[in-house]
């Protein structure tokens, strides 16, 4: 099995340097802790924020922290050196026109054709869709950082959603506490096997065949 | 006629029951905390609140929701606002929920004379029923409408006489570009410069998309979610 | 007759304290000298250039020049106090969304329906568009400034315009060298004769019925 | 890799034959002058421009026309370019002329994967021929179509590593816009910063949308049109 930490850290590899990425809320954030901060040369990796941030940094230092400097989960950050504030249309044209390299996103239920659903459970309360549905239609690459199974035990990697989508076909590969997948179309298709992890659990836990 | 205006509520003149209105920040960052409370005490009602989260903790835009001053909304995200949620669950406001770049987008075409435009997202979910859905070079997009408003009420951080603004960090947000799609955008803003103060090429607004300015030197700044870690 | 500059001072008094204006190449750029300069409380007249200047001012004194600093004819020109530079996008933002309180334009022709065609003549060579559709298409408000006839003697004010059209219905107010006539839909309103012009010379030179 | 490049040669790596090129510049203002030399020496032909005015005066980018290295142009404005006239004239290029706004508007849209857009601009004019022409609420609009391409070469006063960028005056016109839409934006600045020079508050274009940076400390800078007052 992968730890949270392991998953994010894997998920880290995945990332070129220079790149722009987007972390969703929940367990994405949690990649940042392995990511190299922007250099004075521009390598390094940036983040970008929906609400208006290319460069966001961490978590300020107790005392330091500014009520107008927020990530799009409205948490208090703090600004790189070298990074950049901007209006919503221009973080949008960023985001939808494919100037970010990878978002890193969770999701409630992954197709085997890529499709995402990370809005909304049915029946459930509707939190919102912010800017889910663009990170997920206009990214160059999607990355889903997920618990393989539900807390019900349901997969989460399936043959067809039966959640309301977040987008259609735009998932690249899949990091789970399992393994490492990526969507085959017909399947998934394991790349990565967890510690002690076999593909026998992995095709029990997994609601789509898991293909070669 | 001065663009500037000597308070809030001479700042709102002309706002009646019924006005759509469109209020910048994200969450709470970033609000023209003031207009919002002088909306609330103002007696308009059945407004049409464009907002990207009208709200949070019972603060900002959820005063007016707990008001019942707000007939109709449309926003991106619920998320905490547990006054909205409840406004949702008893059916007392038309809550309308969309992405985020579609609902800036929507406002920057309104602003910009643009009717409509094909964007990919929301194509094969919810947000695409009951659209056109094109197809143009392979890929399918969704036909989205422009958004305009009776007010747009927002913060900048430096505004001069003309309405030339300039914002400070992510409190800027959607502000700018809803100051395009309204009849009558109204800025509160921290600090009142001369003309001339900004360097031309400093400007994030130009004035040309302000129709009033007041100045408010004290905010709440409420922080949502206060994230820091150990000095190291 | 109203001289050229007659015919820019009338123009200027169509135009309100803080007021944001575009003027077109040619006679327009006259009424520049009959407006008041903006003030330090936002009044005056505020020139918006569509290459991305809201602000512009006279021409620079001599040596003064900055190659970097021109207007939409790419002349050298100047920047007011408190005014602003901004990109092409923003600039038409303005423009096609109703931001530009009031554009003078020249024509070739104009017709009883307000539309306006000032940007080809046919069989003659292609200067281009430019700002020209956006400004007609997009500008709270048109008002025309041109000479009552062309140079071969045709009337520019017509029933319907025969040359390539810039925008359709647009035209509100035309001054020329022989009076001020509104669109009128089935003809053009008189609204002044210029001095020792008569009603009835307006009417011979006009290609379209002078209505009451 | 870094995003800053040695030289002009070097920022122009993988340019071929059949490129698109957007060119940032009103005129001769704000050119990449630097980079557009370098493409004239470069030996790629075919080429696509998408330029507001492609030269003057035999200058810029007309020196491209005289060289026969350009297949194709789209442009709004020909005006007293005689080398375009010419090559009009002639035959030898294929012209596009359309209006100004719809020009920046289209390149806008393809860098903000907007796959077209309704605007009333050319309604009832030539520039509508052949497009579709639809109502809403009361008013026709046209739909135009996104415009991208293989390069945006562009002139900007700062840059720094990250490709973080501030223009100058009016030397800013459709450069940023054009950044946003091209696969590979190079940048020719005045002056290259250190990261961190520039306030984020103060950045005219983040770094996201530039691919390449080449500092250019000298520049002719043409005036096409001198014009000037006696000093009082």
């Amino acid at each position: 099995m992968f730890s949270k930490q392991q998953m994010a850290e894997r998920a880290a590899q995945e990332i070129d340097d220079g790149a722009v990425v987007n972390l969703g809320i929940g367990l994405p954030t949690l990649v940042a802790d392995y990511l190299p901060a922007p250099t004075p040369d521009g390598g390094g990796v940036w983040l970008q924020s929906e609400n208006g941030i290319l460069g966001m940094g961490p978590f300020p230092y107790e005392g330091d922290e500014d009520p107008q400097i927020i990530n799009a989960g409205k948490q208090t950050v703090t600004i790189v050196t070298g990074g950049s504030c901007f209006d919503s249309a221009t973080s949008f044209t960023m985001i939808r026109g494919g100037h970010v390299d990878l978002s890193i996103l969770g999701a409630m239920q992954v197709s085997q054709s890529g499709d995402l659903a990370n809005w909304a459970i049915p029946g459930g309360r509707v939190m919102g869709i912010g800017g889910a549905m663009d990170l997920a239609a206009g990214s160059k690459r999607i990355l889903v950082i997920t618990s393989h199974v539900a807390k019900d035990g349901k997969p989460k990697l399936v043959a067809e959603c039966d959640f309301p989508l977040t987008a259609k076909g735009v998932v690249d590969r899949v990091i789970t506490d399992l393994a490492v997948l990526d969507v085959a179309g017909d399947g998934f298709r394991v790349v990565e096997l967890a510690p002690e992890v076999t593909l026998d659990e992995v095709r029990e836990k997994t609601g789509a065949p898991i293909v070669d | 006629m001065s663009k500037v205006k000597a308070s809030v509520a001479e700042a709102l003149e002309g706002l009646s029951d019924g006005a759509s209105i469109m209020c910048g920040g994200f969450g709470l960052c970033g609000n023209a905390e003031a207009l919002i409370a002088a909306v609330a005490e103002h007696g308009a009602k059945d407004l049409t609140l464009i907002s990207n989260n009208a709200g949070n903790l019972g603060k900002g835009l959820a005063v007016w929701l707990e008001k019942g001053i707000v007939g109709k909304i449309i926003c991106t995200y619920v998320g905490t606002n547990e006054t909205l949620h409840a406004a949702m669950a008893d059916g007392s406001i038309d809550v309308t929920i969309i992405p985020q770049g579609t609902f800036v987008e929507r406002m920057r075409a309104g602003g910009a004379g643009i009717a409509g435009f094909y964007t990919p997202t929301g194509v094969g979910t919810v947000v695409a029923e009951g659209k056109e859905v094109r197809e143009f070079d392979g890929r399918e997009y969704v036909l989205e409408r422009a958004l305009k408003a009776d007010f747009a009420l927002i913060r900048a951080h430096q505004a001069d006489p003309f309405g030339n603004l300039r914002f400070y960090r992510t409190a800027r947000n959607f502000s700018p570009i809803m100051a395009t799609a309204a009849t009558t955008t109204v800025v509160e803003c921290d600090e009142l410069v001369t003309l001339g103060a900004l360097d031309p090429d400093d400007v994030h607004l130009p004035g040309s998309f302000v129709q009033r300015v007041v100045q408010v030197t004290e905010h709440e700044n409420v922080i949502e979610y206060l994230k820091t870690r150990p000095r190291p």
